[in-house]
């Protein structure tokens, strides 16, 4: 724990980390050592399970919301101002609903795959630097942490898909596992790509690289951020990749068979999930709390809460925007496309580090260079490998034929006769 | 090793991770099982990280129940439902016995033994010390698994793969 | 009350005794990897607990040995997952009982 | 691709799922992902429609034409009011006729504009398309309001004429759509057409052979797709299109995509057709004074017509009375729905979907 900063009286809110720090100090000073463990626990796991919470809900209004304004309609807008009880008055219908269970499931399983659901989704967010100091469990390994919580879910989906005893829900269940399985592996080597850089995989240390560096890894990494983000898009079932529950192939996949509570669950653990995958990537690749300097005025939780909130525009934007992949384009798309390129990053992300360390180059040189030879790669690879391996359609024709005279048949006799 | 904390979580973590192991031995269905294995797996990482063994904990986490665990769901998915269920063989009954013996011999070997116990504490640093002795002393074993993985790759294909 | 080098061989005992047993009752393909499995486990948490606590020049070798046999493990499940399946479908059976190909 | 060889898994698809279009069947039998079989089952919205008809008389029969292809109701009227009046041998005045071609095609720009956003729905697009389409065909319906106060089930054409004239707001704003449309519709093509992942999804899946397509006497975009120049308002030329100027779009293979293209070209030629038809519109009056109780001779008459989803046929056998004898129907959604099968087995259960959903059937029509 950073020890609080001079100039930082506890009732500064432009940075909660003090109060706390202030607080754990005086706890320690009266109290004995593990009182101090039991209250910043508690504190900080209250805070980071209402803040999920608090996202969880707000997001049903701000996705719904924000669809409505791609699909050129308004969204909800009858509960309270702008529509912003919009969301108590779904969670109202969704508690009202009954809980309605497979006869022929199986029945502890089923009940308990919403409930463990939420596990991984709330136990992600016990890594993340909110703010300077403001991490709930600063993990020496908080990268491998991030991966290892999340590919639990699949586990927990196959749970859900399995006990339903529905075809439907078997088959997104194993839908589920086959992408999971394929995206976990570009995934890894995406992040790891990040980790050579900032030589640690502690998050908070991450975004003291990129803090002391005074640049975003995504400037350095940025086929990493690529690859990483349509990776975990895959992994959290959003629109481009969401096979698992594509809803108007296999109705709703593995939670075809959920109602009332158990549903919205799942539905707030997809919208923590989204949350998630963008705090990952503003923590990895944006800087979390870091903007610049910025950041001396406003403070550190705010902005990497906006920036959670720019990436989780994103993926509404993308969800609101593309068709879904069927499920072998989608396998194709994870080993032949994303695999090698995470690889050819880890190639010279690896090399560069080494010239850098090697020839112990001043980071303030060697980073713009970098980026700039890393961007300019990361489009040339995009660009061409989708060249080589994607399939020509730009030479197809994309517009029909148009034919202007046919044969007519006599006009008024019934060529066809009487069907 | 002392703190109330980590007692408590040791104890915590040895019931689940064990009553869990007997749970795999005890249901019928298979699926449950595996899920009761997953169960043990996690239970044996929160022991890692009582042991402060951070990486490998999640190393544990990530490849057991994130990777063997889903392999044996897909398994088991792949065999038909008759083949589903749990149930113990004809040799139950020494295979206990055995089980028991084992587990004596090695309680009383592990109660009876004078270690050597040395009080340096806990890991600060487990990543980068795996990391540095992954490449340095040990970098010939951490080729030959590599080529381990590789032929077990192309192996499992090669198995399954219908001609 | 303090937990030693002596409780994690214990557990690691009884987890390596329950994965026995499942290895050699269990009828099921499955079942007996997933016992094979457990031993695995067993065995990693005694290195880990060693490298926690015993004397040596250099302690993080149980670690490293425990990721070599997560790797071994894993390298083992996806070949036996393979063979089960294989056997399934040669055989129209994962009973142990019932793979008799080799008794005389 | 190798695949393992696992127990075949029978899916029950419908009629309640949310991409059959409504309440349409299908047995599915599924290796994996892969559809090995496909069983249709019709018959859920089934409402007796032709024998209802029997009892009633001619004019008392237009709105059943309405319910039977809810989405194009125009052109279910269109095409019954030919029939009886062919029956009947009654003469339609002039403007009548303008109005029916202008009527017919903005349902037709409507039609497909909903063929598309649903397809795209069941691509997996989030609804995103649909509602886009939507607004085009908002604008549409809201012409159809104006002029006979009905959106959907307009019961518009009379057997003799129609039921209402044009209101005078009417022509600067259809002026206005048909100038908007174009633009709209290349919109649409540069976003639709041209995106990979749509692409991906909808090139080389759902073949539909021509032999094939001509042996299962499929009509309409989906014979057209695949390379065959059919169109009813061209070789059997009805109303007044003999005296408009457009075009008959064709696909290359007949795969999705090529439904979609030609679903596409075809709101563009239903625009220049509107376009000349309300340059040329005459005055005039705009129906013929028939009968209450019309009673055609006796004998028969088999009217088509292109509507949007196809051959849209009406059989009318006259007895003498007042009702017809025989009222049937050659839908073109049951017929372009026959060869789903051969389309469908040996693909993805996303490719069935996307199929289906490609032909564009209606449950109405399907089933009557």
């Amino acid at each position: 724990m950073t020890p609080p900063g001079p100039l930082a009286p506890w009732y500064d809110f432009r940075d909660l980390s003090n109060a706390v720090e202030r607080l754990l100090s005086w706890l320690s000073d009266i109290g004995p050592d593990w009182l101090v463990y039991v209250v910043s626990a508690v504190i900080g796991g209250t805070a980071i399970f209402l803040f999920v919470a608090a996202t969880a809900v707000a997001n049903i209004w701000v996705e719904r919301r924000v669809v409505a304004r791609i699909q050129v309609r308004r969204g909800p807008n009858r509960a309270g101002p702008w529509g912003l009880l919009q969301p108590i008055a779904d969670m109202t219908k969704l508690m009202q609903k009954e809980a309605l269970l497979p006869r022929a499931g199986d029945p502890v399983v089923f009940l308990l795959a919403p409930i463990l659901a939420f596990g991984p989704a709330l136990l992600v967010w016990g890594v993340f630097p909110f703010g300077k100091g403001m991490t709930f469990v600063d993990l020496n390994v908080g990268v491998l942490y991030i991966i290892a919580v999340t590919s639990v879910t699949t586990i927990v989906l196959f749970m859900a898909g399995w006990s339903s005893n529905n075809k439907y829900s078997l088959l997104g269940a194993i839908r589920v596992i086959a992408m999971l399985l394929s995206y976990e592996v570009p995934l890894v080597l995406a992040l790891l790509g990040v980790v050579l850089f900032a030589g640690t995989m502690s998050l908070s240390g991450i975004v003291a690289w990129q803090h002391d560096m005074r640049i975003w890894l995504f400037l350095v990494q940025p086929l990493a951020f690529v690859i990483y983000f349509i990776c975990a898009t895959a992994e959290i079932n959003r629109t481009p990749t969401d096979i698992a529950e594509a809803e108007s192939e296999i109705v709703a996949g593995y939670h075809t068979e959920y109602s009332g509570i158990q549903f919205g669950l799942f539905y707030a653990v997809e919208l923590v999930n989204a949350m998630a995958l963008g705090a990952i990537a503003a923590t990895l690749f944006f800087g979390g709390w870091w903007l610049f300097g910025l950041d001396r005025w406003i403070p550190g939780w705010m902005i990497f809460i906006g920036k959670v909130y720019l990436i989780y525009f994103l993926l509404i934007w993308l969800r609101g925007t593309l068709p879904r992949l069927r499920i072998d384009q989608l396998m194709a798309f994870a080993w032949k496309f994303l695999l090698p390129l995470a690889l050819v990053n880890i190639m010279v992300g690896a090399l560069e580090v080494l010239l850098w360390v090697e020839y112990d180059l001043s980071a303030g040189l060697v980073l713009p260079v970098f980026s700039v030879v890393n961007l300019s790669l990361a489009v040339l690879l995009v660009v061409g490998w989708m060249r080589f391996m994607a399939f020509p359609f730009h030479r197809l024709p994309s517009r029909a034929r148009l034919v202007h005279d046919i044969p007519v048949v006599a006009p008024g006799a019934p060529a066809g006769g009487a069907a | 090793m002392d703190e109330p904390g980590v007692v408590a979580a040791f104890w915590v973590l040895t019931v689940t991770a064990v009553g869990s192991a007997v749970m795999v031995a005890a249901v019928r269905n298979l699926l449950h099982a595996v899920l009761f294995l997953v169960l043990s797996f996690v239970g044996v990482a929160g022991l890692y990280i009582t042991l402060s063994a951070d990486f490998v904990a999640v190393v544990q986490v990530l490849i057991y129940a994130g990777a063997i665990a889903v392999l044996m769901l897909f398994a088991i998915m792949l065999t038909p439902r008759a083949a589903r269920d749990n149930a113990d063989g004809i040799f139950w009954a020494p295979a206990l016995v055995l089980a028991g013996l084992m587990a004596t011999t090695i309680g009383l070997i592990a109660t009876r033994t004078e270690w050597a116990v040395s009080d340096r504490g806990p890991f600060s640093q487990t990543a980068s010390a795996i990391g540095e002795a992954l490449l340095d002393p040990f970098v010939l074993p951490f080729e030959v698994a590599s080529v381990v993985l590789v032929a077990a790759m192309i192996g499992a294909i090669v198995i399954v793969r219908e001609e | 009350m303090t937990v030693g080098l002596e409780h994690y061989l214990v557990v690691g005992g009884l987890l390596f005794a329950i994965g026995l047993y499942l290895a050699l009752a269990k009828r099921n393909a499955i079942g007996i990897l997933m016992g094979i499995e457990l031993m695995l486990n067993a065995v990693n948490l005694t290195l880990v607990a060693f490298s926690r606590f015993i004397v040596a020049p250099r302690p993080i070798d149980g670690q490293v040995f425990a990721v070599f046999v997560i790797t071994v493990a894993a390298a083992e499940a996806a070949v036996a997952l393979a063979l089960v399946v294989a056997i399934y479908r040669h055989r129209q059976t994962i009973d142990m009982n019932r793979i008799n190909l080799l008794r005389w | 691709m190798p695949e393992l060889r696992t127990e075949p898994l029978v899916v029950n698809f419908g009629p309640q799922h949310p991409s059959t279009h409504g309440v349409f069947r299908m047995r599915v039998v599924l290796d994996g992902e892969r559809v090995v079989d496909v069983e249709m089952a019709m018959g859920y919205l089934h409402r007796s429609m032709e024998k209802l008809a029997e009892e009633r008389t001619y004019t008392q029969n237009i709105p059943f034409t309405d319910r039977m292809d809810y989405l194009s109701a125009m052109t279910g009227n269109l095409a019954y009011c030919l029939a009886a009046e062919k029956l009947a041998g009654i003469e339609v005045p002039e403007r009548a006729q303008y109005l029916r071609v202008i009527f017919a095609e903005l349902q037709r720009i409507a039609n497909h504009g909903m063929a598309i956003g649903i397809f795209l729905n069941d691509c997996g697009a989030w609804q995103t398309p649909v509602m886009y389409m939507l607004r085009e065909r908002e604008k549409v319906l809201d012409l159809f309001e104006m002029t006979c106060g009905a959106r959907l089930t307009t019961n518009y054409m009379r057997i003799g004429g129609v039921s209402f004239d044009i209101p005078e707001e009417f022509m600067p704003q259809a002026t206005a759509l048909v100038e908007e449309l174009p633009d709209r519709i290349a919109e649409y093509e540069g976003l639709l057409l041209e995106n990979e992942i749509l692409q991906a999804r909808a090139r080389d899946t759902g073949i539909l052979p021509a032999d094939l397509a001509i042996a299962s006497s499929v009509s309409g975009p989906v014979l057209r797709s695949t390379g065959v120049a059919w169109d009813i308002r061209k070789a059997d030329p009805y109303c007044v299109y003999d005296r408009m100027e457009f075009d008959i779009p064709v696909g290359y293979q007949g795969d999705n995509y090529d439904r979609l293209l030609v679903r596409m070209e075809e709101m563009r030629q239903s625009v220049r057709i509107i376009r000349q038809a309300l340059e040329q519109l005459p005055p005039g009056p705009f129906k013929t004074d028939i009968p209450l109780a019309l009673r055609p001779p006796v004998g028969e008459a088999y009217a088509r017509i292109e509507s949007p989803k196809g051959e849209l046929g009406f059989y009318l056998v006259s007895d003498g009375s007042p009702t017809p004898y025989r009222f049937h129907v050659r839908s073109p959604s049951l017929l372009n729905l026959t060869p789903l099968k051969e389309m469908t087995v040996g693909q993805t259960v996303a490719d069935l979907v996307v199929t289906l959903g490609s032909i564009d059937i209606n449950l109405g029509e399907v089933d009557r």
